[in-house]
């Protein structure tokens, strides 16, 4: 779960990493009052949670209260790719020196966390990472022994730094890897992480994601992601609420599977026999019944979904759990787009059974199965 | 010998009263695994299908002596069921449940690295050597034993690719799953170096998908120690678009790195051949094989 | 730090381990209020920090609520060895079927800390080791690994529970781990832990240890015993202000030297030679010229005080600081009583230059000088 | 050859820009220990004494490849110096510091263990070989070179029983102070065991005080091992009523455990002299030794 960039500079606050005094608004009004508890020149930054905000004109810079007040009116009523600005964030500008990287995610090869560090910053990592791989420090953590403030010394000095500056960045870098691991963070990162014109460090900007599987232990945001308070969908908000694995995407095949491979593996056939798929969906392992009539019920609200392809195959997913699921779909939603229907795996004979019984065909091949979704696709549903 | 589990293998169920433990359990015993008991705090002194079940490992091992473990225990107490198998002395730990906290998943795999264990997944459908021994969730019936060496980040997949090999009679020494969380144990290259060592695999397959970068690095691996094996792949995610999480949190492109398209290449510069569809897998390793 | 009762079941409480319901009151008016909320039978508790509460009458059970305004009258206007109890917590009382201990404490030899089980519980530990020592399970934690739930089970079993039992005692254990991890606790038990008539597990008293050391990181606490709101006397509090180590004794030779094993033989060699320490006082490593003298202000407070002993055998403390702070004593607070001095080590001959100049004699060996000191007390101060 | 330093030992001083770290420092240079390095974050390029200071032991490591460590940190960054120093490969390390949280202690002692060193400390004065090399705060004056091995749980006390041997001539092979906290490094059966392998030392003088069940277990250890050269104690605390904190964590007595009596009867049972004040310890050693 992505956080907004106020929710991940209040986390960093928290844990003594400086960053620009700022203030959240929801309408100009309330951006101007706030604005007047800060020090111009502002920075009024649109908090929505897709990439590229800054080229999308999200970020306005302000001299004055008057001008925050404009740019705070401008930016909630845009869209950015789609999604409505609903807040923005006034800050106070940063004089910058130079622009630093730090950020701490998954090394899956090495089973750990890793910070990495870049002295130079303020574009995608990937972008600093292809650009100047000789300024990447990888500095991978051992989670039995943590992360002790002279391993983030270590590191601010092999990216440069000495005296004064390198025991700040070690504080900030030790408060970064506290914060990531109490919130849980997939990815948490001060990008760029500016040191100022006077030899300061502070998190221009900032981006946490938090592990969803372990958002149990965090309540506050688990709650605000079922709420809709988020970059979801409605049918991304509805397949969350109900732990199915949902992504939008613009071809009219509906696809229903389990596991995210196998589900991955049928949009690919999907592509490889001229169809195109309308969304990822998995139901995960072990779906009941109720479970696969939701994910029906959500595949068949979007509008351009022509066929609805399910394949399962079933190893903790039970074949006739599936089946019930289907007919109870069929019978409370009801089913008015074609289906496709492959169904092998655990309890396969009893799956079968009971979709043969309600007359309704279930294939054995996903490939046969694949090239026949994508050809009533392409006779436009029928 | 196949690699990792064998007709010795003797394994508890830990979970064993849950929906999922205790079905699962009921088919790996029906399978031939010999499972010698099962845990579930709270409910010591029961039996699931005639298996005795403990409240903790310790006891479950002071009486039967395991040598593996399969979790299914729910997602908030699977790391701490990993750790107990690890510290009472099981060395290969067979992690199926999901949506384990990358958090857990980390302590759990530096304990590992010092006491030196094998754990396989979280989030995987487990291990098969068929004919011998399943420690999994997998369906049974779609495999059958042969000289294919199967590794897999991804389960359904591995199902759907082993049918089609038994399918044209291409039997598999032994199929794993990595599991699909981005924090795992086992990898391509552990796995690579098991089936290396093993007499009875003569190819193996690899079921790769996008995110992170364990394809690519396996790729330089086969390059730098000339493995000796064929190995056939195969990459979930060719339609991903970049950014979007698919399913699980293995199956994320950030960017360039980790993209279906970067993975094949590096597959294919190191002589290892790569599918276009599932199905292709079987007719490319048939021709390898012969 | 000694945490209250009712401090120690408030942290308890906050890791989800059942504690009796209960209110803190500082009067009996409050009291009988706050009685209300409760249900009878209740039990009210003199809140104090030291031991052998109950035998000396602090703990007295109530049937009803005039009854606990009866109690807390009483109570409130009681001293527990000379301590004046201000407050007291009322709880509801639990139906015991079984008394458990459960503890942990730090392991010198293993150099960690141990977690302390006994299905036998409700006296003090120590008389639990001598009376039922095969009942005692000692449980060393490896802080690398952490102590898991499984551990807690693994306890509870050799406790001699199973199932659901089991099961709650293995949280309850986790959480008093986790407890005692937060609040740096060099001691956190609950003794006992009862088992009540209907099998389930509530914590019928509670003691933990703060870390005095580890103080920084709990400033609430900190503060507390800065505030005197604590068990300590006077010239406790002062010396701890000044991170003195000062325990008072009822002898009438006042001791100040440095290092914790130099005075306690000190101690004992004074009472070797007959006489009787008035107190012990360590003023630590390095002490500063004006923590000496803050030293001498606090041991000459004490009207029992005949002769004063300072022995001083410098390593990281200066010998001319501890002679400066002696003169600073001298010409600040006026020194009344006779003093023998012992100082060699560090800087020992600008030490002995000082005081030398200052017409103060100096003693070379600590048995001379003890028996000095014995003999000033003998003749009453002269 | 002496124990754990010695004329060879080359040492970084952590903390050395701090009053205590530079005072000593010089202390150290000038009794002829090899301080080849300081370290304090924050105060890298700088010099104290000719000393080169850097910002990160890493550096230092670089430059200096040192071999022992002694720390004058402050108590709540002093856990992650001695971390620092075990990490980049010091095997030996003298904790000065007193008041280090005891979870801190825990914590540095649980990693010792994995990577297998030695700690000194915390809240000692440090280990001297006099004659040859001194790590720590002792005044180097009251000691001389000679046979008989010290270890002690007290600081000042050791100097003024070594000062007593001292002037009745009864050299020091080494003196080690184990540190006062309740959580330390060396234990006093660690010392004998290395005190039994050193030919220089004859003798070993032991300095207990209340709390804890150190030299109960060492007499345990006396008995079981039939420790092969004489041992003399001392125990502090004789006067101290039970329950009281005795100046720092490690001098208290809790109950009937710990006690000055329990530890002096263990130990007279272990045929191990007892000396019943300070200065007697040298005359029962000089009747061991001749």
């Amino acid at each position: 779960m992505k956080l907004f960039e106020y929710e991940a500079k209040n986390i960093l606050a928290k844990y003594k990493i400086p960053v620009p005094n700022g203030e959240l608004a929801t309408n100009p009004d309330q951006a101007c009052e706030l604005a007047t508890k800060l020090k111009p020149p502002f920075v009024v930054k649109a908090q929505v949670l897709v990439a590229g905000r800054g080229k999308a004109g999200g970020i306005v810079f302000a001299n004055s209260v008057a001008e925050v007040e404009k740019a705070a009116e401008k930016l909630l009523k845009m869209q950015i790719k789609g999604i409505a600005v609903k807040s923005v964030w006034i800050e106070e500008k940063i004089q910058i020196k130079k622009e630093l990287y730090l950020g701490i995610t998954t090394d899956r090869f090495n089973q750990s966390y890793v910070m990495i560090a870049s002295s130079v910053g303020g574009m995608e990592i990937e972008e600093i990472a292809s650009k100047t791989p000789e300024k990447i420090i990888r500095f991978p953590i051992n989670s039995q022994n943590g992360f002790h403030s002279f391993h983030a010394r270590q590191i601010a000095r092999k990216m440069g730094y000495a005296g004064n500056q390198l025991s700040e960045l070690g504080r900030i870098f030790e408060g970064l890897y506290h914060a990531g691991m109490d919130y849980d963070a997939e990815l948490i990162e001060m990008n760029p992480l500016v040191e100022t014109v006077d030899g300061k460090f502070v998190a221009a900007d900032a981006r946490t994601i938090v592990d969803d599987n372990a958002l149990f232990r965090h309540p506050e945001y688990k709650n605000r992601l079922l709420e809709g308070e988020s970059e979801l969908t409605l049918q991304e908000v509805e397949a969350a609420k109900n732990d199915l694995a949902y992504v939008r995407l613009d071809g009219d095949i509906g696809v229903i599977g389990n596991g995210a491979g196998l589900v991955m593996a049928t949009l690919d056939t999907i592509q490889y026999y001229g169809g195109k798929p309308a969304n990822f969906l998995d139901v995960g392992g072990g779906a009941p019944a109720e479970k696969i009539a939701v994910a029906l019920k959500i595949v068949l609200s979007d509008p351009n979904v022509k066929a609805l392809f399910i394949n399962i195959l079933g190893g903790i997913t039970r074949c006739d759990e599936v089946a019930r699921g289907i007919l109870e779909a069929k019978s409370k939603v009801g089913v008015t787009k074609p289906m496709v229907i492959r169904l092998v795996g655990t309890n396969e004979d009893e799956g079968k059974g009971i979709l043969t019984e309600a007359k309704i065909p279930v294939l054995e091949s996903m490939e046969d199965a694949a090239q026949q979704a994508v050809a009533i696709s392409k006779q436009g549903g029928k | 010998m196949p690699i990792i589990i064998d007709e010795k293998t003797r394994a508890i169920v830990q979970g064993i009263t849950g929906a999922q433990g205790s079905f699962h359990a009921k088919l790996m015993l029906e399978y031939g695994t010999k499972i010698v008991a099962g845990t579930s705090p709270g409910k010591g002194g029961t039996q699931v299908y005639g298996i005795p079940v403990y409240d903790t490992v310790e006891e479950a091992q002071e009486k039967h002596s395991a040598n593996a473990s399969i979790i299914f225990v729910p997602a908030p107490f699977a790391a701490d069921a990993a750790l107990e198998a690890l510290e009472n002395g099981i060395k290969n730990v067979v992690i199926i449940t999901e949506h384990i906290p990358i958090r857990d998943a980390v302590n759990v795999m530096a304990y590992v690295e010092k006491v030196g264990a094998t754990i396989i997944g979280p989030n995987t459908p487990g291990i098969i050597t068929p004919g011998k021994s399943k420690l999994g969730i997998m369906p049974a019936h779609i495999f059958k034993s042969g000289s294919v060496g199967m590794v897999s980040r991804s389960g359904t997949l591995t199902y759907e690719i082993a049918a089609s090999l038994t399918r044209k009679n291409l039997g598999q020494s032994t199929c794993l799953g990595l599991g699909g969380d981005p924090i795992t144990g086992l990898n391509f290259i552990d796995a690579l170096k098991m089936f290396e060592k093993d007499t009875e695999t003569k190819a193996i397959v690899l079921i790769g998908e996008i995110g992170g970068n364990l394809e690519e690095l396996t790729a330089e691996y086969v390059i730098r120690e000339k493995y000796p094996k064929p190995v056939v792949a195969f990459v979930a995610g060719r339609s991903a678009p970049p950014g979007k999480r698919m399913g699980h949190a293995g199956a994320i492109i950030m960017g360039k790195a980790g993209t279906a398209e970067t993975k094949i290449e590096k597959f294919r510069n190191a002589g290892v051949e790569v599918a276009e569809k599932p199905s292709d897998v079987a007719e490319l390793l048939a021709k390898l094989v012969i």
